[in-house]
């Protein structure tokens, strides 16, 4: 075992039926969502489970009930002490979250990040979905074939300090700029994780901006936010959205067309490609053969710069394919 | 009611309580204070469960569960507070709790109908239905009171101490009510600790003392003093006055003070171990000059001297700091803080002295002061940390007064010192007072107890409409002080 | 005359608000003919912004009522009982197929329930509201966490639902969110009838204002409280019903994300003249003070642009709190009461 | 004889709180020792566990003073002031460049000037502590917001903080939390020498006792509530100091994020014996109520795996708050009195 946690050995198999710590046979490895319950990290959870019963880790999963980072360091502390052998975590705050990371290690814990970086922790490797101009550029591309390539249009974002959410929009200024000279990004807001006040949010931007034309939810609860206020506020075909949706959410506002596109990666791969990343990282390997993965999803690729295993290309989610996905 | 009996965890409010009221008669129920009167009528008004015993109304036992259940066996309950809601109109207050109903719902206009027959009945006119009671003057919301009271078919009336806030013309009409209410054949059960108004108004009397009904009397079988006998178990005793107070220049001195609409020009001298009494009856401005003196009341006009010295008291915390201490009317309310020790009761007022550098809490001094107090005043008690909430009355005004007295002041004001308190503690209460004064504090007693301010007092100042009327020397007779503060002209009322 | 006028607005309560809502919004419609804002404040604008005035004004009802009934009333729960209440009414009616009548009446039945649990706490136990509510604030939006594992339900027939929190044209471009008027106005009706026309409703005064005197008069106010509890659960029922068609999802944080929907009620109710003492409290008064909010809010959106704007949403509320509570206080040491 | 135990128990908050520690973590050592738990529940576990201990009491111990001070005293908006104070905290050391003991001077005396808005309108202008605690939430977390518009401050000074928040080993393999001893401790031992040692002390149980005889027995009531709620503020500045190192990043809702800080500081505060009707309140308590309150969260991770574990917490606090009032009116109803 690599773990230091703690002078009694830790149950193996006892009736919790979670055993952690370093006394089993397989790795275990723990994932930290920004938060439980929302349908993106649940579709994770269920990739990851399948990837460790195929590849034989064990795989723990536990979420705050508040998208906030003091609820998110108890539950990384409780892994911390179970002295699991891969930690990863989907950080609410990056800056708060490094020094956690930082202990973890010294504990002899691998330690990662996934579906958002940390990048100035000791995090082993950065699990990405999608690389950020891959994101920024498709939810540009495909809001722009909505508003036929001009106007104005507003991003609704969540968290203020997550990391991979600001570079997408950085993308998406520098893109819209470049590529679509005669669209304009008016205003950026900021959500939280919480649909209801991305759909206040962007009822507010529709009403100070009577020419908006367009709408971007930055993440899993905006997006279907954004095509709820457009829904709420009858102006289906007036104002365009797309957003970081996953498919069973985002299915009836594409269907009554107040969604236009979700952007999105094959969640569950995700969760797979985590849960592989955490047991290479248990067994002090890297990632120079990714053979192991490849053969389910070919498009996964490390850059040793980065340290980053990438999933490949964003999803273009519409109403066709929408209902091919069971997330 | 027979065989009543009744226990507040270990205080055994009421032993054996027996009360029996005939039909259409009005019936005192006497005692001292926490012999367990308001408590025998708390059970007959169902606000409080007896242990044992039984109520029977017309001879039927009465299961008399809740206030409700009360009321609808005919038992109304006037109690000591008027218990009337400001915002609401009269007709509102009075069918508060018992609506009357039309299909379900409030029938507004009946109630309004039978309200002026009530208004009418108990002298009001007809035209306060509507009005808010907020307008209402007390005496005339203790009439309604009685209205709300009678607001059901009432055939009891039980009246909770109702003439303890109303003045003498006040009282006269309360009575009127009254009989007339009697001839109708209502029953009214009526406690009072003016003992010279029962033999104006109730028909027997019902002396309890200590939990235990003592007996019942029918009124031309008993005077004032048998009455107080029966309710003390003995004679009580007198103390007197001084007319040898050393000659001094006042300490206190009050100059054209007027406050509010009750204190007009008031000139006022305390000599240095002097016991002054003001004396009047409820509204008569004596209050009025207690809070100015200790800086609760902007006086309008006039000013107060200290040893000769204009001082103007902002507050009671600037007013004991000019050596003034006052012992406030409302032991519950102004003087007690109630779930804290005796010990704590006392330092409240005299931290700056209790504590080092005036930051620190000198503990022990803290505790040894307390103890002393014990001691000088007699408080029983088993130590300085019993929770004042936990005490007797007159135990807790002794500890109230002995927060004023860690440090003697040069003027010493108390306010109705002894309301609520029984005969004995009251004795010893004026004993300290006398005490104080004769230390060199110049005290200054404001009153509306007549035997109190007679036993009290060096010299006794009656005070009637704002204005000092009269000035006695200690021994002053009854009638002749009674008369001055009811007015020459309704004086033969007294 | 002026004085008298002056003395009326300080000492009433709803004419303070009146005269507020209509300098707020001649104030905005000022600004909108001069174009200084970013698009027009006109009567289609006020009717739009009042989508968020049903849960709101509802939740606020139920604080007046609670809060009117005295003895440090307060239900900081009524978030906690939108979300559970949610969850079971989006159980029923988007998976176990109940329609929609039975499920609304199942939704007001079971935030009843919940409210009759604080009312029991409070009025039978003695427990301090404060803290009861509390403590059930606590385990309610746990339970609606637990009880679908914190899975939201957004099936069709909630999806359905979206209609509810369309809005409806009434005159001219005005149109009216359809929720505003099948849920709003009749429990508006219905809790005015119930304070100002009830004997239920003089009883809440009543022990609002004294309980003891309250209970001497016989009236039974533990039944009494134990009613007004249960009267905010109910409504918080049908909050329930209201925001799960709204977000077209039953969402087990939709009363709780956030800082939750109880403290802006408690915000809206005191705002509204409600006194936190108890026995003082009107519907008008809540109703006005919920527009004025809601109005001022879509006015500073239309007039600071971008983030700056939202955040000074919830600095205007903050200031129009203390500006309230200030005139209050101004109110009483000159002219002694104030309703 | 188990009477009188039984009697001291449910009448002294302290004691009940004891027995209650030594029953969670009996249960949960218990639990560990037969290896039901994911991960020992040893001392090691418990000192982790403890980071979460600074704020949860520091802000219990403010509304302790608030609450003990009367008059429906409490201070919703002590989250408020944690975020904008750790904002300016941030700004002074992270963006200006002051030293650490300046930075943290400018902390407590900035929360101080919050805490004294709140106590000016309290204690001076007469506000409801409830009402006005309200308000300046709002306000304050407003103002955290704008003041860097919404940017978190996380540069090197800050971030170097966190040696705050680290373990510094005590005894064996215990280690506890370096701000449990920097910021902790001492408020701790400085708030019990406040209400037990000092004449303020006294003067807050007074007036919280009883407001009106405390004026009359010569308190200058107004200056002592006043001084509650500035030391509250006080605290709450030093708390935006451990959160801020404990975060190693300044950010605007630390104080403020989800159910805020504020609920669960007045939880800890009632579950510790603090009456909320004013003038009863330990220190002794707060902090036993605090440790109960996180040994039993840490236990429940270890011993709910997944999402339940998370979910639970919210529950059992629930459950823990509505048990010991139930004690507390069973008690009184017994034996009359609680301490
Ligand atoms: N609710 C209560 N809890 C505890 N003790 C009580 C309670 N009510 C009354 N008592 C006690 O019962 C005794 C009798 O009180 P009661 O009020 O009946 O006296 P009373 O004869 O009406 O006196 P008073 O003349 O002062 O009104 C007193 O010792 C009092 O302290
Ligand atoms: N609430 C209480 N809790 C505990 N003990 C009490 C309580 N109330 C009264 N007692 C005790 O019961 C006894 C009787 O109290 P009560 O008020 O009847 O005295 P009392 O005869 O009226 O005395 P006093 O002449 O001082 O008014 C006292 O010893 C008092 O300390
Ligand atoms: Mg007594
Ligand atoms: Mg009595």
């Amino acid at each position: 075992g690599t773990g230091s946690g703690g002078s009694a050995p830790a149950g193996d198999g006892g009736a919790s039926g979670s055993s952690g710590g370093g006394g089993g046979d397989v790795p275990s490895v723990a994932f930290v969502p920004k938060l439980q319950g929302v349908p993106y990290f649940e579709a994770m959870n269920t990739g990851g489970q399948a990837a460790c019963e195929e590849i034989g880790c064990e795989w723990l999963y536990q979420g705050p009930v508040e998208a906030d980072a003091a609820a998110q360091s108890d539950v990384v502390r409780s892994f911390v002490q179970q002295g699991v052998d891969a930690l990863v975590v989907a950080p609410n705050d990056p800056d708060s979250i490094s020094p956690l990371l930082q202990q973890a290690a010294d504990a002899g814990i691998a330690v990662a990040t996934s579906d958002t970086d940390a990048p100035d922790s000791v995090r082993e490797v950065f699990v990405e979905q999608a690389s950020t101009e891959g994101i920024g550029e498709g939810l540009t591309d495909a809001l722009m074939e909505a508003m036929g390539g001009s106007g104005k249009y507003a991003i609704v974002s969540c968290g203020e300090t997550a990391q991979n959410l600001n570079a997408w929009i950085e993308v998406q200024r520098s893109y819209t700029a470049e590529a679509y000279p005669d669209a304009e990004i008016v205003d950026v807001v900021y959500a939280g994780e919480d649909q209801a006040r991305a759909t206040q949010l962007a009822t507010d931007l529709m009403n100070a901006n009577p020419d908006l034309t367009g709408l971007v939810g930055e993440c899993t609860s905006s997006a279907p936010g954004v095509a709820q206020a457009v829904r709420d506020a009858g102006r289906i075909g007036e104002v365009s959205t797309v957003g970081l949706g996953t498919p069973q959410a985002m299915l009836p506002y594409l269907e009554d067309g107040s969604s236009s596109a979700a952007i999105l990666w094959d969640v569950e791969a995700l969760g797979y490609l985590t849960a592989y990343a955490g047991t290479q990282l248990a067994a002090g390997e890297g990632f120079d053969d990714l053979s192991a993965v490849t053969d389910t999803y070919p498009d996964v690729t490390y850059d040793d710069a980065t340290k980053t295993l990438l999933l490949g290309p964003p999803l273009r989610i519409t109403a066709d394919n929408a209902g091919d996905y069971d997330y | 009611m027979t065989g009543i009996s009744k226990s507040f965890g270990a205080v055994r409010a009421v032993r054996s309580g027996e009360l029996r009221v005939r039909a259409g008669t009005v019936h005192a129920l006497v005692g001292e204070n926490g012999a367990g009167k308001s408590t025998m009528i708390k059970i007959l008004a169902g606000a409080e469960q007896p242990d044992t015993g039984e109520v029977r109304v017309d001879g039927r036992r009465a299961a008399v569960g809740s206030t409700a259940g009360a009321i609808d066996l005919g038992v109304a309950t006037v109690y000591q507070e008027p218990q009337l809601f400001p915002d609401l109109t009269v007709a509102e207050n009075v069918f508060l709790g018992r609506e009357l109903r039309r299909r379900g719902r409030v029938d507004w206009a009946a109630q309004n109908a039978r309200v002026v027959e009530l208004l009418e009945l108990i002298g009001l006119p007809a035209s306060y239905a509507t009005s808010p009671v907020r307008e209402l003057s007390i005496a005339e919301r203790q009439q309604v009171s009685i209205a709300k009271a009678l607001g059901g078919e009432a055939r009891i009336l039980v009246l909770d101490e109702p003439s303890a806030i109303l003045t003498d013309a006040e009282i006269e009409v309360l009575f009127t009510v009254v009989r007339r209410l009697v001839a109708t054949g209502v029953s009214v059960v009526y406690i009072s600790h003016r003992l010279d108004e029962l033999f104006t108004i109730a028909s027997e009397v019902t002396v309890m003392r200590d939990g235990e009904t003592v007996g019942s009397y029918a009124i031309e079988d008993l005077t004032v003093r048998r009455l107080v006998e029966l309710m003390v178990g003995g004679v009580p005793v007198e103390a007197t006055g001084r007319s040898d107070v050393p000659d001094a220049p006042p300490l206190l001195r009050l100059e054209g003070l007027s406050a509010g609409e009750r204190l007009t020009d008031l000139d006022l001298a305390v000599r240095p171990g002097e016991v002054l009494t003001l004396y009047g009856l409820v509204g008569c401005g004596a209050a009025e000059v207690a809070e100015v003196v200790y800086g609760v009341r902007r006086p309008t006009a006039g000013r107060v001297l200290v040893d000769g010295e204009p001082v103007q008291p902002r507050s009671p915390r600037h007013a004991r700091a000019l050596g003034i201490g006052l012992v406030p009317p409302d032991r519950k309310l102004q003087g007690s803080f109630s779930f804290q020790s005796i010990a704590f009761n006392i330092a409240a007022g005299n931290l700056p002295l209790l504590s080092r550098a005036g930051v620190w809490v000198d503990r022990a001094r803290e505790r040894r002061v307390a103890r002393e107090a014990i001691d000088r005043l007699s408080v029983k008690t088993p130590d300085e940390r019993t929770a004042i909430s936990a005490m007797s009355g007159g135990n807790a005004q002794k500890v109230v007064l002995a927060r004023q007295l860690v440090e003697r002041p040069r003027v010493l004001v108390l306010a109705e010192p002894t309301q609520g308190v029984d005969v004995g503690a009251k004795e010893e209460i004026h004993r300290i007072v006398r005490g104080i004064a004769e230390e060199g504090s110049a005290v200054l007693v404001v009153t509306t107890d007549l035997g109190e301010a007679i036993r009290l007092s060096d010299r006794l100042v009656v005070l009637r409409a704002g204005r000092a009327v009269a000035d006695f020397g200690p021994g002053a007779s009854q009638a002749d002080v009674l008369a001055a503060a009811a007015g020459e002209t309704a004086g033969a009322a007294a | 005359m002026g004085s008298t006028v002056l003395r009326a607005v300080l000492t009433q309560r709803v004419l303070l608000l009146v005269v507020l809502l209509v300098v707020v919004v001649g104030f905005f419609l000022n600004l909108s003919a001069r174009n200084y804002l970013a698009a027009p404040f006109d009567g289609r604008y006020l009717g739009l912004a009042l989508i968020n005035l049903p849960p709101l004004v509802m939740l606020a009802l139920a604080e007046l009522l609670v809060i009117t009934s005295g003895r440090g009333g307060i239900d900081l729960s009524v978030g906690a009982i939108v979300s559970l209440t949610g969850m079971v009414f989006g159980l029923a009616h988007g998976q176990w197929g109940w329609p929609l009548v039975p499920a609304v009446l199942l939704a007001a039945a079971f935030g009843a329930l919940c409210g009759a649990v604080n009312g029991g706490l409070v009025a039978y136990l003695g427990f301090p509201p404060l803290i009861t509510t509390l403590a059930t604030y606590y385990a309610f939006s746990s339970l609606a966490i637990v009880i679908t594992s914190q899975q939201p339900i957004s099936t069709a027939p909630i999806q359905d639902l979206y209609v509810l929190a369309r809005a409806v044209p009434v005159v001219g471009d005005v149109a009216l969110p359809l929720s505003l008027l099948v849920f709003l106005l009749p429990t508006v009706v219905v809790v005015w009838l119930l304070l100002a026309r009830t004997a239920w409703g003089r009883r809440v005064y009543a022990i609002g204002t004294n309980d003891v005197a309250a209970e001497w008069s016989g009236i039974d106010v533990r039944r009494t409280r134990f009613l007004a509890f249960t009267a905010a659960g109910l409504i918080s029922g049908l909050v329930a019903v209201v925001t799960t068609a709204q977000f077209a999802s039953a969402r087990p944080d939709a009363g709780t994300a956030g800082n939750g929907l109880a403290l802006p009620a408690i915000t809206i109710a005191v705002l509204g003249g409600v006194a936190i003492t108890g026995g003082i409290g009107r519907v008008s008064g809540v109703v006005l003070a919920a527009l004025l909010v809601v109005w001022l809010n879509a006015g500073i959106l239309l007039a600071v642009a971008g983030n700056t704007g939202t955040q000074l949403q919830l600095l205007a509320l903050g200031a129009v709190l203390v500006a309230a509570a200030l005139l209050n206080g101004l109110a009483v040491r000159r002219y002694g009461a104030v309703t």
